[in-house]
């Protein structure tokens, strides 16, 4: 009683909560589980733009791609430390992935058909993923907040590349405009469903949300932060001369947001259970490339635990040594 | 295009510079098909490093050769227009990606020889200047592949049985880093560095003190040996990467990305 | 590009034929692949046999193509100048050659299906005529097809699990193939083969007879099933064949061959 | 000596040795020799061109040059099926392929560069082969000669194509006229060393050609067919308005024949002795191709004994029931 006092302390004083302080189990696992499910998301994630590194139209392109990747890499790094304080091992949480009882943001299941894609991808989903994550700097554990602030700084740049790689398409050949308007066409609406089902309703989740904003987890609701999405990229899209394709997108006068369309929610729930484009590809990927490296982590293991033997046998020498 | 210079065109110096600079640009191309591949994330990140370090070494090399050769080419006019014939690097860095030992046992050999050449400097402002920067990021390079091929050859019974393999399947392509082909052999002693065969000794020394130390053996190569990759003769897997690397830019032709 | 008909624009069979066109392109390209790395010579004839075959198929029903979406564009304008998101062929076809049992298992039900359809002919007179020479053809196939499928399921231990294997993995790509997408509801009724939601019946009778004479099972695909070829929606290694097939031809624009 | 004499009575009249007839064991193992080295060369020769079935540059093309590798194919079947009349199988021959004991024609060691190198193999090396081939239609082995019929109605065609390929090339684009010049420029001399060295001189043969023509395995020197072959090339490079890569080529009025070059023999055993571009390529891919299908010609076996032995049961069923 006493310890768990301390923790909704914390929390009522908007406190950060470290690993060394005493939490309830749920918000312990709570945590663990979205940290895990985060850093999945940023190692799947860098599938998508991962394919079109080779194949980037031009060299400077290709250097943005390859550091916008090598960052999402960092980012997954970061996140599985933050789990890591919590008692999982990374090791652990990758297994859960692979097995399909951690998930991964289901914006990744959808595949990167064009160049144009990876602008959609940096304008639209990182725009998203910064929406979500934002908030989460102010998070009430620490290491996850840290490692959101590091996120956040990069996430802001690579959206801005996003940006400019459509920027530069819808200011060239007929060709590239068609580019960009059909990637814009097929990521706009899966983005949206980055926000997660409507705060109310039938689509409304089952008391999570609740449970998240009273730990200070979650900071606002899904509907809000989507509202707040929509209004922004309605204008970077003006500014870029992309259209929406949302025949229900308008301006509100009263509300001084914007009205748009209904979402699809069974596409949502199919992609979810498993039916989108690159459901199978992206696990199939991740766990090739960590089979294929078992080897490796054995040896660097291996060879590690021969190099600390060999050292305390030098260590033991040398005292014996310095005794005589 | 960038518009005429007044420098010089100095075509042996141009050719010469082209050399290492499709070494750097083939190397970084195979090296950036390891993200999302790679055993464990900190090889992608530092695979991503050593690819955006040699990319950007060939970035800057680039732009030179089309001043000395007085075309005026850009970098990708070099990446993505010109065909298999034109391109100047060696064989070793065009092959397809093995298995992460593969890697190392390239990365290793690659960046060893890069680097003693590095060192030495050159009288060509830009090439003196990537050289500069160069030494440092190769400095890395070698002391990645190094660390890890000294884990692998003495950590596990399988990791060593694979580096070893792994470094016989390299050796054929080894003697073409020490050939002085006629390119840089054109080149006046004061404007190059060392010639490859002087880089050698040195090299294949550094190389074996990292291979001794972990239990593992330098194969000599057999009968058949990889080169001219100079001279524009290129291996099958070049035609694919090529293919890969230039098509998105060759289907749009004229445009701005 | 051919000189323009009198023929009236028909856009829905159009886009009909281009599925069917593509579907035979695209196997045809990954089919060559098997040539010098086949298991034995007369493999590597049988096979150059079926994509001779398919690749004629495409290139009779190209031009029909050309002809009825009015473009008037002909078969390398077809093959060599669209770009990905333009290509109609399901995701069978596409995926990276495998084991040779896996070319079975993939050729067995290709062709058994494509058999069904063209068997039952067509208005268009130029696919009538595709589907009448085609029909003796994938008889053909059918029967190689099946009777390595029998071979390898009823022959070693080793081959019945490959092959077991094999089926297994082109089981996510086999619903595909009798859905009904809006390419082939927009044809009427009368200027179309059967739907292919039609042909499933009595292809998956005719694929059960082959599996079950070799002691093999047909697997239920899992969750996930591969979609949307005929919508441009295509996988990665789409990107990787058309890259090959095209960069010849687009590095040379304007040019004869 | 009754035997021989019959041999060597039928090889006097110029008569056909067929597979059931008594020959000398040396005649026979120098045809198993040449048999399968040629049967090796064609499957081997499959390899430059086919590397361009994948991009050829138009459909035709495409279709054309399967047809053309698929032909070699079935030349390497035929050439493997005569040699089998002489108490070999193909096993044993693709395993002495395989280790290096027996060869094929170096001139596959050169490396397919371009798409105009499809069009050089045909006209050069093809070219070539038929020089050397169409003296063998009149070899004294029966089911070599018929081989060989067949093979030279199908190479012709395929010289033929080699021929259009470069045809159209010079009449391209400036980039195609280069592509093509380039390709004639890299396999002239290669293909001037495929009839094998001087037979005079310093790179002299060792016998073997006196032996073989005896034998009525040859019937022609290596400088004779050499000449034939640079006379007829110089008359269509004229057409197709290549440059042949020879500065010391000229119409000699006295011989009515071309006088040409020296040929670099330092090449020539450089590239036989496996320094060539593509020897371990050539070698390690027909391996490849032969490990890889090892369980498919297992199970091929495997299922036809079974196949046999239940018709046996079938047989033997049907008989018991007759009886009864």
């Amino acid at each position: 009683a006493e310890r768990e006092a301390s923790f909704e302390e914390l929390i009522a004083a908007d406190q950060r909560i470290e690993p060394r302080d005493a939490m309830p189990e749920a918000y312990r696992r709570t945590l663990v589980r979205q940290i895990a499910q985060h850093a999945h998301s940023e190692i799947i994630g860098m599938q998508p733009e991962g394919a079109w590194i080779t194949r980037a139209p031009s060299l400077r392109r290709k250097a943005i791609l390859v550091a916008k990747v090598q960052d999402e890499a960092g980012h997954g790094m970061y996140l599985y430390s933050a789990a890591e304080t919590l008692g999982v091992d990374r090791g652990e949480l990758l297994e859960m992935l692979h097995e399909g009882k951690q998930k991964y943001s289901s914006i990744f299941n959808y595949p990167t058909l064009t160049w144009a894609d990876c602008g959609a991808i940096g304008w639209l989903v990182d725009g998203a993923a910064i929406m979500n994550q934002v908030p989460l700097c102010r998070c009430s554990y620490g290491p996850y907040a840290r490692a959101m602030i590091r996120v956040c700084k990069e996430e802001s740049f690579h959206q801005r590349q996003g940006f400019e790689i459509l920027w530069t398409l819808m200011r060239g050949t007929p060709a590239q405009q068609q580019m960009a308007q059909d990637a814009v066409d097929r990521w706009w609406w899966p983005a949206l469903m980055m926000f997660g089902p409507h705060d109310s309703g039938e689509a409304a989740s089952n008391g999570h949300t609740a449970q998240s904003m009273a730990w200070g987890i979650k900071r606002f609701s899904n509907d809000d932060l989507r509202q707040r999405f929509v209004d922004m990229m309605v204008q970077q899209a003006d500014r870029l001369g992309v259209r929406i394709p949302d025949p229900d997108l308008r301006w509100d006068e009263e509300r001084q947001q914007h009205d748009f369309g209904a979402i699809d929610w069974s596409e949502f729930k199919a992609v979810l259970a498993g039916d989108g484009a690159c459901n199978a590809e992206r696990i199939a990927h991740r766990r090739r490339a960590h089979d294929d490296g078992a080897w490796v982590r054995e040896a660097a293991l291996a060879h590690a635990r021969k190099h600390e033997a060999r050292q305390q046998v030098q260590q033991d020498q040398q005292e014996v040594v310095r005794a005589s | 295009m960038t518009s005429r210079t007044t420098t010089p065109a100095d075509p042996a110096t141009a050719a010469y510079l082209l050399g290492l600079a499709d070494d750097a640009m083939v190397y970084a191309q195979r090296l950036g098909e390891w993200l999302t591949n790679a055993p464990q994330l900190e090889e992608d990140m530092a695979l991503a490093n050593v690819s955006l370090d040699l990319l950007g070494q060939a970035r800057a090399l680039y732009p030179r050769v089309g001043e000395l050769d007085g075309t005026g080419r850009g970098e990708d006019d070099f990446a993505m227009w010109r065909d298999e014939r034109d391109w100047r690097n060696v064989h070793l860095v065009e092959q397809p990606r093995g298995d992460f030992a593969d890697e190392m046992a390239r990365l290793l050999w690659f960046s060893t020889t890069r680097l003693e050449l590095f060192s030495a400097g050159a009288s060509d402002p830009v090439l003196a200047g990537v050289m500069a920067k160069g030494v440092k990021e190769l400095g890395y390079h070698v002391d990645h592949a190094a660390q890890w091929v000294v884990r692998l050859g003495d950590g596990t019974d399988e990791s060593h049985r694979r580096m070893q393999a792994a470094l016989d399947r390299v050796a054929p392509y080894v003697d073409e880093l020490f050939t002085d082909d006629e390119t840089v052999l054109a080149v006046p002693e004061a404007d190059r560095g060392p010639l490859p065969s002087q880089l050698r000794e040195h090299v294949v020394r550094r190389v074996d003190r990292v291979l001794h130390s972990a239990g593992l053996t330098r194969p000599e190569p057999g009968a058949w040996r990889a080169k001219d990759g100079r001279r524009g003769i290129h291996s099958r897997p070049m035609g694919s990467l090529l293919a890969e690397m230039q098509y998105l830019a060759r289907s749009h032709p004229g445009a701005t990305w």
